[in-house]
């Protein structure tokens, strides 16, 4: 449990760490101690190129969303263009997705605190413009997007009449 | 569009009627007593005695071949009837089952008097008798199973004859001779020997007494061949003489029969008087004497000029004859009697006859009335000055309605079983129809039971053009519902008003108001008056206007009105204003549709309460085709004979405000239908093309384009542009035959607009209006696959599903009216014809409702074990986490 | 006063199917400064040929006095009607009646529309005026003489369509025949024809492959 | 086949005027008044007793209307040379309709109803035989709630396939086996990657420092 914690916390080390002491993960660590945290510290502290592989994992998460494209475009594919529930939850799940990711851009770079990842920010926001983009063209030629008059058509008001008529055949 | 077999009568009722009763025979021979009627709708049926219900019915044809001559029901056990208008034809009948036992036809060479024969049974022979005025009689003897005919025409010469004479048979009697020096003479037209029975009529009368020499037959099936002579003296015909009764005929319009009762024969008459009410009496003829426990008077009953349609004298079991008399009124309504005045049932025949009707809401009830005058602003204004006693108001609603719902829920055992009081329902479901039939009689119908809630005759009603306008709903809690009939004086022809209640009945307003001049048209104003009523402008023959309220007057603006010309199909347009003391129509246009002969056949304007909902149809380009929807629109069908194409049925979309012509089409060697329907955009009309001898339905729809010519929410205004629409045609077969045609309405519009079709085998159908959209194209394609367009099929399916009435059949089909309930989703119909049908329609299906068959006890089960299911998940989860955090 | 002549052609480009040609004559009235009877002339309408549709309108042009009437209605928002009598080669003449608001003509420069329906027999069936809306607007200076500028539209009322049974017939011809070769052709492969099935498989199941590694790692944990 | 009325009742000759006023619509319209015969045969397995009651015969939409006898047959009696449509109306029971034509001489001819193809003949025999084609279905059935409808549902499906992955997979991946198979898949996997993007990118940005030896060591920590 706490280690997919410090997992989240802070992704990349844990693939380091969890590679490299394969055989120690055997033995339950005890309650309340965190291995990987320490280990992490100790081995970033102890590596001479850190900050190299710091930059590595900044540009691989910068890098998620647009590699997302391809796997987004063939769900959209394979979505069709009928609308039912589950297309409609896919291309919901596919601009919610990005969307959020956009707005939680600066938690997912908080990792690196003191550093200044603005290129790698600036490609983590493209992938996700990109992804939106890709799930309104969805939208849109899912015919989901109120973009034409037809969509608009049950808020216009109808006509109000002026005149009036009564009559009909001579009663006669 | 279809129902399940479960919901048989759960929405729907129907009524089955035989029409005002022209001939009636007691059957009391069969195990099942019942009567057998012949009716003026050409209606042969057998009526339950106890219950008065059609046991069996069979309907002839409505034109004059389906006539009723004849009802004779033999002591044996066969109906015999002759029906048509030269030729005839003669029908026998079992009178258990109804089914037919034999059938031969008559004509009559002499076409010319061929209206003038008499009919009857004798010793089982058919007697054909043909009066020549002046001249002879010939007489005809066939034989009633097999029409073989037993001797020639015999022909009898009597000089002596005129058309006052009636036949009373075997009989044929006559008065003759000048004014003073009456005649009376009888003649036996079936013995062999002719023997005229001739005596002085001032025989039968007292000194003194003017005698304009009258004869009336009395009525109902007599024992005896009698006849009334100046609505005053009775006499018989016994033993080739005549023999006066002691009593006279108790009153003028009193209706006498004769019948053989235990005691001897007996004569019975009944009158109704107009204060009085109904009156019988009963007179033993062998012994002289009056038959007391037959007597009855009283205004209990009140049976507008009662006629006797047949008197039942039965022995029962303690040797005391009962009688059973059966009555017609002159509205229509039949009713049989018991002795002692106490009606066994009453069947209320006018009803086979229904020249209009209309839905009504009913009132909200006392604590919804309160509530809503609370929300109502105006109200609100003038009774609260502060929030806080707005406030104070408020708790005491809230404290009465809680109070009620306790009322409610302690009582509920015990107020069952009485009947719902008149207040709208949630869904606006339960209304009331008001139906005016041909007769004159006005009727209040509960549209969820069929049940008459009241009743109203008005013999001065003609009801030939009649129309009829809620004036004011009961939306409006101080005021009541008010309902106003217009239509002609019997006598004078003259513009009669009558101003009602409809949920009760009762006159109000003008009440029953008799104007002194000839109407032309009618209209409702638009706008109310202060006491929330639409006024009625009426158009008078000389083209002045007068407006009821007159107070209403200065109320008119914008106002026009129509006048068509049925016979010439000449149109006309009046302008309505008010010019600061009185009303005036100025004649703004005038047409002449369908050119010279031209007759109209129908004119279909849209209802009042249309309302249109979306303004243009979507396409599959998800661009928008704007509709072209001018509320002024009528959609006028004439008929005219062509040289070079026999028949030629034109149709034309008028704008009936400016008097422009918006679309105008024509069919050649084609019969126009008088059924035509139009709503929003859509018009539909029905006619019988002649070369391919089929009935087709022609469809148009009027648009503005991909643009809208007036921005959304501004106003209509039929002088304000000259823009002809864009109009789509198409025509389709309709393999039935229509007697009734009409649009389902909802609320706001929202839902689907069906037709409704009113078929001659008596099925009601509907059909979508996308099978006759005129849009509907030859291959499928592309575009109109997305907009959901139909691929054309020039036959349209009228599948046995879409009936809305399964095997409950409506005779003779007449009218179809539909009205919007509180839902969207549903509409209200009532077909009238012979029968009544009553159902309610969804026809984008109940969206807005719950199935009548949906699960609540799955969907509370699935429910509660979801709620199970997740505490008892949330439960484990945190054990099994518990677990693993040891670990 | 002098007449003022517009010419105006208008064809129909589809083929009216009259049942045989002639000439109308159609005589315009209006109720405008009319001395004792209630309508005098305005103009008269030509055709020489209905079948053409070519009409010459000959109409007097309005003065000051017709155009002080003419507010005075506008003022009470009357109406302004005109009587048409129309005449053609044979049957008698018809007369008809149609009105404009005053005030919507003298907004829109005294320009209307005129419109007559006819049958195919060549009857009239009507005649109406309405107001055209034109955006220039003829300043109601104070000129004596004021044209009328009307458009004359001669419609005619055209045959209903009959249900399209032949072609419908010959659409169940169609489909029935290609029904019949729908059975013995498609002899493609198995690829041809299943192409568009198969490609999406192949590649969900390469991409699943080669673009997770870590998916596929990670339950080693 | 064909009998003409004249021939048993006397023919009356009526005025060709009052027949175009009884049915003016007919294009021929002769003198003379014929019958229409034919027998109704009940509906098969038909439970209804006294179905004669409730079965007319319409001509031309009730035109003429006829009635059966016990033993179904049917007469329709004066009526006028020209083309009519007969219908037997049942309020349970279809019946194809027939057009009889009789013509000025009396000659009568049935054929099938044929709206779209007026012109088509296909005779039917006269005297005419009408029998019931179907019940009328009016009523729609109502959907039963079944166990197997509920599983085969795509929904269902849909939910209840990845819940089974979910459940079941799991329980397998702890057979060892199976773990040995799927890592020796993974390390296929592994070894068949592109180089990584994100180094790619790393080193691109920090101007190409170590860039190999960065690699090494990634993926020996790896292993």
């Amino acid at each position: 449990m706490s280690q997919i914690k410090s997992n989240k916390k802070l992704k990349w080390s844990l693939d380091f760490n969890s590679k490299s002491r394969s055989q120690t993960a055997e033995i339950p660590s005890p309650p309340g101690y965190s291995q990987s945290a320490n280990a992490n510290y100790t081995e970033s502290s102890k590596d001479s190129d850190s900050q190299l592989l710091l930059i590595k994992k900044l540009w691989d998460v910068a890098l998620a969303p647009l590699k997302q494209v391809p796997m987004n475009m063939f769900i959209m594919y394979m979505a069709g263009n009928s609308i039912s529930l589950f297309p409609i939850m896919m291309v919901g799940m596919l601009i919610i997705r990005p969307t959020k990711a956009l707005f939680s851009t600066q938690s997912t770079f908080q990792m690196v605190e003191g550093t200044q990842a603005v290129g790698q920010k600036f490609v983590y926001m493209i992938g996700n413009v990109v992804n939106i983009l890709l799930a309104l063209y969805k939208f849109q030629s899912m015919g989901l997007l109120p973009t034409h008059s037809s969509d608009w058509l049950a808020f216009e008001e109808p006509l109000t009449r002026m005149e009036h008529i009564g009559g009909g055949l001579s009663m006669l | 569009m279809c129902i399940y077999e479960d919901q048989i009568g759960k929405f729907d009722w129907r009524q089955t009627y035989v029409g005002r009763i022209k001939f009636a025979q007691f059957d009391t021979v069969s195990t099942a007593k019942k009567i057998i009627v012949a009716t003026e709708e050409n209606v042969l049926a057998a009526l339950n005695l106890k219950t008065g219900q059609v046991m069996w019915r069979h309907v002839f044809e409505s034109a004059s071949s389906g006539d009723i001559q004849l009802l004779h029901f033999s002591d044996g056990d066969k109906v015999t009837t002759v029906t048509g208008s030269n030729p005839y034809l003669v029908r026998g009948w079992d009178p258990t089952t109804g089914v037919l036992l034999w059938e031969w036809p008559i004509s009559i060479i002499d076409t010319e008097r061929a209206h003038l024969s008499e009919w009857w049974v004798q010793n089982g022979m058919l007697v054909h008798l043909l009066p020549a005025f002046g001249s002879h009689l010939e007489v005809t003897m066939y034989n009633l199973m097999t029409g073989s005919n037993r001797g020639a025409t015999s022909k009898l010469p009597t000089v002596w004859t005129n058309d006052g004479c009636i036949l009373t048979p075997p009989y044929y009697t006559c008065i003759s001779g000048n004014m003073g020096n009456y005649m009376l003479l009888s003649l036996d037209v079936t013995s062999n020997a002719v023997q005229i029975i001739s005596k002085p009529l001032s025989n039968y009368f007292s000194e003194g007494e003017v005698i304009e020499g009258n004869l009336r037959p009395l009525d109902g099936k007599t024992s005896q061949p009698g006849f009334i002579i100046d609505d005053k003296a009775i006499l018989l015909i016994k033993n080739n003489e005549f023999e006066p009764l002691n009593v006279r005929l108790a009153d003028q319009s009193a209706s006498a029969t004769f019948i053989d009762a235990i005691s001897g024969p007996m004569l019975v008459q009944a009158w109704s008087d107009e204060n009085k009410g109904l009156s019988i009496t009963a007179y033993n003829i062998a012994t002289n004497t009056e038959i007391t426990d037959m007597q009855m008077s009283g205004p209990k009953i009140n049976i507008p000029e009662a006629e006797l349609l047949g008197v039942l004298c039965i022995n029962t079991a303690r040797e005391q004859p009962a009688y059973r008399i059966l009555l017609n009124g002159a509205d229509d309504a039949v009713h049989l009697l018991q002795q002692g005045g106490r009606v066994v049932w009453s069947r209320e025949e006018s009803l086979a006859n229904i020249v209009a009707a209309e839905f009504v809401d009913l009132p909200v009830s006392e604590t919804d009335a309160a509530l809503e005058s609370e929300f109502d602003q105006k109200e609100a204004i003038k009774v609260y000055s502060s929030v806080w006693a707005a406030f104070v108001r408020r708790l005491h609603t809230q404290y009465q309605q809680l109070h009620t719902l306790i009322q409610n829920l302690q009582g509920e055992g015990a107020v069952l079983d009485t009947p719902s009081p008149l207040v709208r329902d949630y869904f606006n479901l339960h209304k009331i129809i008001v139906l005016i039939t041909d007769v004159g009689k006005i009727y209040g119908m509960d549209n969820l039971s069929g049940e008459i809630l009241w009743q109203r005759y008005d013999g001065n009603l003609n009801t030939e053009s009649v129309v009829m306008f809620t004036r004011r709903s009961a939306r409006h809690p101080p005021h009541d519902a008010y309902v106003t009939i217009i239509g002609k004086h019997e006598e004078t022809g003259n513009g009669y008003v009558i101003s009602l209640n409809p949920i009760r009945g009762t006159l109000v307003g003008e009440r029953v108001l008799r104007l002194d001049v000839r109407l032309l048209q009618v209209a409702l104003l638009h706008t109310v008056d202060a006491e929330k009523l639409h006024a009625l402008i009426l158009l008078d023959e000389d083209e002045t206007v007068q407006v009821l309220p007159v107070s209403a007057a200065p109320l008119v603006r914008d106002l026009y009105m129509y006048v068509a010309d049925r016979e010439t199909g000449r149109m006309q347009g009046y302008a309505l204003k008010y010019d600061g003391r009185q009303v005036i129509a100025q004649r703004t246009w005038s047409l002449n549709l369908g050119g010279a002969g031209a007759r109209i056949v129908t004119i279909a304007g849209k209802s009042r309460t249309e309302r249109v909902h979306s303004a243009g149809k979507p396409l599959a380009d998800r661009s928008v085709l704007y509709k072209y929807s001018n509320p002024n629109l009528l959609l006028v069908v004439l008929e005219r004979p062509d040289p070079t194409h026999k028949d030629v049925v034109t149709a034309v979309a008028v704008d009936a405000a400016c008097g422009a012509v918006v679309a105008a089409s024509t069919h050649r060697r084609a019969r126009a239908l008088p059924l035509a329907v139009h709503s929003d955009n859509c018009l539909a009309y029905l006619y019988r093309s002649d070369k391919h001898r089929r009935l087709e339905i022609a469809t148009m729809e009027l648009y503005e384009g991909n643009e809208r010519w007036l921005p959304a929410g501004t106003q209509f205004s039929s002088f304000g542009c000259a823009r002809a629409p864009s109009v789509e045609r198409q025509a389709y077969i309709v393999p039935a035959s229509l007697t009734a045609l009409a649009f389902t309405s909802t609320e706001k519009a929202i839902t689907d607009t069906h037709l409704l079709m009113g078929l001659s085998t008596g099925m009601l159908m509907e059909l979508p209006w996308a099978y006759v959209d005129p849009r509907r194209p030859m291959t499928l394609s592309g575009e109109p696959r997305e907009e959901g367009l139909i691929p054309y099929a020039p036959e349209l399916p009228l599948p046995a599903e879409a009936s809305l009435n399964y095997n409950r059949t409506v005779q003779r089909v007449r009218a179809i009216y539909a009205a919007p309930s509180g839902l969207e989703s549903t509409s209200l119909v009532l077909a009238t014809g012979l029968d009544l049908f009553y159902t309610r329609v969804a026809p984008s299906k109940t969206f807005d409702l719950l199935k009548d068959d949906f699960d609540y006890h799955l969907i509370s089960i699935v429910l509660a074990a979801l709620i199970v299911a997740t505490y008892s998940t949330k439960y484990f989860a945190s054990r099994k986490m518990l677990k693993q955090a040891w670990k | 006063m002098h007449l003022m002549f517009i010419f105006l052609t208008i064809f129909f480009h589809y083929v009216a199917c009259l049942d045989y040609d002639g000439w109308m004559n159609i005589k315009v009235d209006h109720s405008l400064n009319c001395a004792s009877e209630k309508y005098c002339k305005r103009g008269t309408i030509t055709l020489k040929s209905i079948r053409a549709g070519t009409a010459i309108i000959d109409q007097i042009p309005f003065n000051r006095k017709h155009i002080k009437e003419l507010q005075e209605l506008a003022e009470l928002d009357g109406f302004y009607t005109i009587r048409t009598l129309v005449s053609t080669a044979e049957g008698k003449e018809i007369e008809f009646l149609s009105s404009v608001k005053a005030k919507g003509l003298l907004e829109n420069g005294l320009s209307d529309i005129i419109s007559a329906w006819v049958l195919p027999s060549g009857e009239v069936i009507a005649v109406t005026f309405q107001v055209m809306n034109s955006t220039q607007t003829n300043a109601l200076n104070l000129d004596s003489e004021y044209p009328i500028n009307s458009d004359f539209y001669l419609r005619h009322v055209d045959q209903a369509p009959v249900p399209d049974t032949a072609s419908y017939i010959q659409k169940l011809e169609r489909e029935r025949e290609a029904r019949e070769k729908g059975e013995l052709k498609d002899n493609r492969s198995f690829l041809a024809k299943y192409w568009m099935y198969i490609v999406p498989i192949a590649v969900f199941v390469m991409i699943s492959g080669a673009g997770n590694p870590e998916g596929a790692a990670q339950p080693s944990r | 086949m064909c009998r003409m009325l004249s021939s048993i009742v006397p023919l009356l000759l009526l005025a060709a005027n009052v027949l175009c006023a009884v049915n003016p619509s007919d294009d021929e319209v002769g003198v003379g008044r014929y019958i229409i015969e034919g027998r109704v045969f009940p509906p098969e397995n038909s439970d209804a007793s006294n179905w004669q009651i409730d079965t007319r015969i319409h001509v031309n939409a009730g035109e003429y209307i006829g009635f059966v006898k016990n033993d179904g047959t049917f007469t329709l009696h004066n009526v006028p040379s020209g083309s009519y449509v007969v219908e037997i109306v049942h309020p349970d029971y279809m019946y194809e309709p027939v057009r009889v034509e009789i013509n000025s001489r009396g000659r009568i001819r049935a054929r099938r109803v044929n709206y779209i193809q007026t012109s088509q003949v296909i005779q039917v025999p006269y005297p005419l035989k009408m029998k019931a084609a179907t019940r009328f279905r009016y009523f729609q059935v109502r959907e039963q709630w079944r166990i197997t409808d509920f599983l085969f549902n795509p929904m269902v499906i849909m939910m209840v396939l990845p819940l089974f992955l979910i459940m079941i997979l799991p329980k397998m991946m702890n057979d060892p086996e199976t773990k040995e198979d799927l890592k020796q898949f993974g390390d296929i996997a592994k070894m068949t990657e592109f180089p990584e993007m994100s180094e790619y990118f790393a080193s691109f940005f920090s101007g190409g420092a170590k860039p190999g030896a960065a690699k090494a060591k990634q993926n020996k920590k790896r292993q």
